[in-house]
């Protein structure tokens, strides 16, 4: 195995698919050949594939998702891209609506195998219009599939499986994980979904995080190991459906939860796995349960006060010596 | 046109007009339940233009949209039974009237999401042309779904990149209460086609063989990969806008001007004039109808009506 | 005090303000003198206060809430209507980040005294397009307030407040609440933002319900007096600002917790309340926080299906009994 | 035209094409943090329209909106502190480059989602309907702005409510990478004003005495509660679409020919060949302003930083 980039990982997978299923198709902003890509995720695509197939759209959000529901009830595997994820709120009916429901609806005649690709998250100075984390709208949408990854391997493993997968997936990115590296298989690899991982394995508190938070999750285990603790860290890798099997068994085994997520955290992930825990395994608890998440506030420009709202390392060290 | 065509449209008009009244009697013995929207007035168009449709092709529906399904072959009975909630729908009682699909006919479904089919039809249209076939796709809303964003975002992009379909705004005047002149300052809603340089035509929506003639040209074009056309079909609906609506916002004059004008009779008489079918073929036919829709109402109401834990099933494929 | 609907005290509530202050209008599709709301909410108030501030729109949901937006930070107050909650998907980027963001972003120059009045809520078998409760989508939208009035006067208190509040309101009706009937006061009445009320007193559990729930809660209560059960129902009566203490001072009185709210489970109202409790209140209590939503599915057309998704009096019993 | 008006909007572009050097400039020098949009090359149109509008006017800006908010009358010391990032920033650093508001001289302030700011325009335009003033707010967007569901929506409803707006595209030809040939099949955006029953008005937006007329004629009829006007303005953004944009999928030609139509030096032309303004005190303004722009650098770097726990201030009102 090579170490690549997230963002690489991410372009070895749509390439792999492309090559392997010809009704795979992109679509989006700039994500052509005249930019590939605001992120560079689609970059040299178009190149190989041919502007048909990797297409540059206008800039209109709902008709990107609209079209794409359309080409994927009708034989096609849609990839379209959210140039940012804070646009995803001009696609909610399309996606909410029309992708999420259309199989139910329509009593299970059509299936929309269709993804979405967007990157969520802050960290890069650029304010509240492009820096939310709203995966947990789209937890909230019965019918669609949610996809976290949070290291390339799994980048790459969870996009090839997005794509062979019949439901529509909203597959989140994080700005900041792109230029991180990591082994990656190479050629055929797809991780199901539903199947959080272990990242770190510890037996006195467990860390659920998601995407950016896993990385700081595991610094912080890092940092607390130092001071004799021994931190689990947990992945979801998917929200939906959230693997809650390794979650409560983590819990059961540690007796203590912290939850982390950069999302905000009124009703958002940290709240959805927060409550999960406390239905169905209130009884292994030794303490309260912690959510760490971006306090409910909408992301600042400046960098002090960004810094100040996302969780980091010295916040989960902090959050987790609360419980312990 | 040949006569053929015309003795079949005629026949689906009359298939979608009895099929409705038959609906607006089950809902007043309350055996149809949520709300519904009668096509009744609006027949020449969905079967103006699907009589240019192949089976293969696609055509996206509204909440008004018994007619566009009849029209493109979907079954009388099957969508019967979808209205009244029974398991033997077309969408196992999951969609009710609103939200009607046959992907077996090309009826890739209604959304009751004013608006929201368009970009849905720009997206079959550019299946057609990334899988090279030759199919179109036709893709139905009213007047007041042509002030919805979408509209804009998805005719233009069909424009740009060429696609095969048909849009085809059905203008009946009225969204709701709402009487166009009072949400857009222009009279036809063809006009728009020019912001996104496609052609716009405007079609007299009570006549069948206008609107058949309309479609046919943008079908060719569709086909000959010359790009997506705009159809404007003017029109009038004949009853409220829902179950309960009385439509007292419409002037008395103007709902009998239109009533006038109705399709149904209109088509039957110009085929009568022309000698296309006999007398007593088209009293024939017009048992064979009645009775079909008979049968659709047995189907219907004998279906049973879905096991509660159904509703747990189809969330996802 | 008189009794009227629910429907009726919201459209005092809008009278009144209409009449107390210019600056009040309101706007959406099909208020006005033709059709008078979807749901008659608005009826009469064209012809007593004209057509300009009580506009008929386009069916341009978007539009509807920039317009309102842009009206908002330039003087006015406007009502606004969206049609059916489900139909908030059309405008999430006008209410999430425009609305919801400009006080913020602006570093606190502007405010954007605006209400968003919309019905929520299944039960009328109008599938799965307009029967949908997303009133969490907005409580993890900082900047925005969001109302849930389960009673006449709680409608007739709130909007009123809602209105003359300074920031968006997301206020959220229920289709099967506009007939019920109770006592209103006439004239000045408002209710304060983020006071809960104890709908019903006692001391074995506490069931959390908003809106339509709060009503078959209640009923449910009834119903589990016979069996010697004493059950106090708390209604939020607003999700932001939530009122924390009066649910906890609840739970530690009952050490029992069922949350009740009719939008989907994961990463729900009753995520979010539950989640809550877990970390500020988890020592009170006694069993395991049990929620009870609709099911992570589409609402479906035919009635037995629709039926069996929600909940009733009827699941509302079964759960409480689960953890007593 | 009256020549203090001339001087003035000179002095203005200037201000305009050496505040954007300027920041260009600093964030060379890593001063600035995130992203930023220059509005070098299209000072012309903020400034040709809002030479227009009073204080008391509105206008929606963008992404690219520097510009916008020195045309209307902001400090440049402040929108200074706030592309720095610092508490002495128009929006206490909580904004940035792509967000900035002065609410008491009419900006209301950048929408940084493409399109979001056409309905606040309308909405803004509304309210002064309401109020009954004689105000009109102004909304720039760009080429790529004009695809989006917002553009139609939101033009069409100040059309129908004769609202006073003016709706300004600044068509670059391009939306980040996109050429606006590649979005849309028509070659002027100004050509779908039609849509909505309103005038559409094409202005070299490299001239800034043409766009000054055209907005003139536009803010008349607005002011006279005669309605909407969409300005198209065709211009060019002499660098990259942002902050590590080297913009090579445009032809040096076609760079080459838009920089040798550069509105600033145009201007300047124009004045210094009329006799407008001597050349002394040109001079000596293009010394005010460098200045002035230096006096703002200064302003911002000196300013503080917020401190962290403001993050968590002006949430609610
Ligand atoms: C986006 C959206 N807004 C509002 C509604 C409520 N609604 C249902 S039908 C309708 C009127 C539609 O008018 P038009 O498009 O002209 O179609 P018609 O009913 O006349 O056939 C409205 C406003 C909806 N379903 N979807
Ligand atoms: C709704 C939305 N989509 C995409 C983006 C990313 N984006 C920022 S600027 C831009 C191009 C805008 O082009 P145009 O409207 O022509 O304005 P210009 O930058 O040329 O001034 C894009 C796609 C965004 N900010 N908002
Ligand atoms: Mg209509
Ligand atoms: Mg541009």
């Amino acid at each position: 195995m090579r170490k690549i980039t997230y963002r690489d990982a991410l372009r070895e997978a749509l390439l792999e698919e492309m090559q392997r299923d010809k009704t795979v198709f992109l679509l989006g902003e700039d994500i052509g050949r005249y930019w590939q890509g605001a992120f560079k995720v689609t970059k040299g695509l178009a190149e190989k594939f041919g502007e048909e197939r990797v297409l540059d759209t206008p800039i209109s959000e709902s008709a990107i998702i609209g079209t794409a529901v359309g080409a994927a009830i009708t034989g096609m595997r849609p990839v379209a891209e959210i140039m940012f994820g804070d646009l995803v709120t001009l696609a909610m009916d399309q996606i909410a609506n029309q992708a999420a429901k259309i199989h139910y609806m329509f009593g299970g005649q059509s299936r929309v195998p269709l993804v979405i690709r967007t990157p969520f998250g802050g960290g890069v100075n650029i304010a509240a219009h492009h820096s939310q984390s709203l995966e947990a709208w789209f937890m909230h949408v019965p019918g669609l599939l949610v996809a976290v990854p949070s290291m390339p391997s799994d980048a790459k493993g969870l996009l090839k499986a997005a794509i062979r997968n019949d439901n529509p997936v909203v597959f989140c990115e994080h700005k900041l994980l792109y230029p991180i590296e990591g082994l990656v298989p190479e050629g055929e690899y797809t991780l199901p979904f539903g199947a959080a991982e272990v990242k770190r394995e510890g037996k006195d508190v467990t860390i659920v995080a998601t995407m950016f938070m896993v990385h700081e999750a595991l610094k912080a285990a890092e940092a607390l190991e130092k001071d004799g603790l021994s931190v689990e860290v947990v992945d979801p890798r998917t929200l939906v459906p959230l693997d809650k099997k390794v979650i409560i068994d983590s819990v059961r085994k540690t007796g203590r939860l912290v939850v982390v997520s950069e999302d905000c955290k009124t009703a958002g992930v940290t709240a959805e796995i927060a409550a999960l825990v406390a239905e169905e395994a209130i009884d292994y608890l030794d303490a309260p349960i912690k959510r760490l998440a971006t306090p409910d506030a909408p992301i600042p420009f400046s960098p002090p006060l960004e810094k100040h709202l996302i969780p980091d390392e010295k916040s989960i060290i902090q959050i987790v010596k609360k419980i312990v | 046109m040949d006569s053929d065509t015309l003795v079949l449209m005629y026949r689906k008009m009359l298939e979608i007009r009895l099929f409705e009244d038959k609906v607006f009697e089950l809902y007043g013995q309350n055996l149809v339940p949520g709300t519904i929207h009668l096509y009744t007035g609006e027949e020449a168009i969905a079967v103006g233009v699907c009589a240019n449709l192949r089976k293969e092709d696609y055509i996206v529906s509204t909440h008004r949209g018994h007619g566009h399904c009849i029209a493109k072959g979907a079954r009388l009975d099957r969508i019967m039974a979808e209205i009244l909630g029974r398991k033997t729908g077309y969408c196992k009682g999951k969609g009710g009237s609103m939200h009607i699909a046959d992907f077996s006919v090309g009826v890739l479904g209604a959304t009751a999401v004013v608006g929201a089919g368009i970009p849905i039809a720009t997206g079959a249209g550019l299946s057609i042309k990334l899988r090279g076939t030759d199919q179109v796709a036709a893709c139905f809303f009213g007047d007041g779904a042509s002030n919805q964003g979408t509209f804009h975002e998805a005719i233009n992009m069909a424009a740009i990149w060429n696609l095969p379909v048909l849009f085809v705004c059905e203008n009946n005047l009225y969204a709701m209460g709402t009487h166009q002149a009072r949400v857009m300052l222009i009279d036809d809603i063809a006009e728009r086609a020019a912001a996104y340089g496609i052609p716009g035509v405007l079609t007299d929506g009570n006549d069948a063989i206008a609107v058949y003639k309309a479609a046919e040209k943008a079908v060719e074009r569709a086909r000959g990969g010359r790009g997506p056309t705009l159809l404007e079909c003017k029109t009038y609906r004949q009853k409220g806008h829902s179950r309960f609506d009385p439509a007292t916002y419409r002037p008395k004059e103007e709902v009998e001007e239109w009533l006038s004008k109705d399709p149904v009779r209109r088509l039957r008489k110009q085929l009568r004039e022309a000698g296309t079918i006999s007398d007593d073929k088209l009293a024939q036919m017009e048992r064979d109808v009645a009775e079909a829709v008979e049968a659709a109402v047995t189907f219907a109401v004998d279906g049973p009506h879905p096991a509660p834990r159904e509703a747990l099933e189809d969330i996802y494929a």
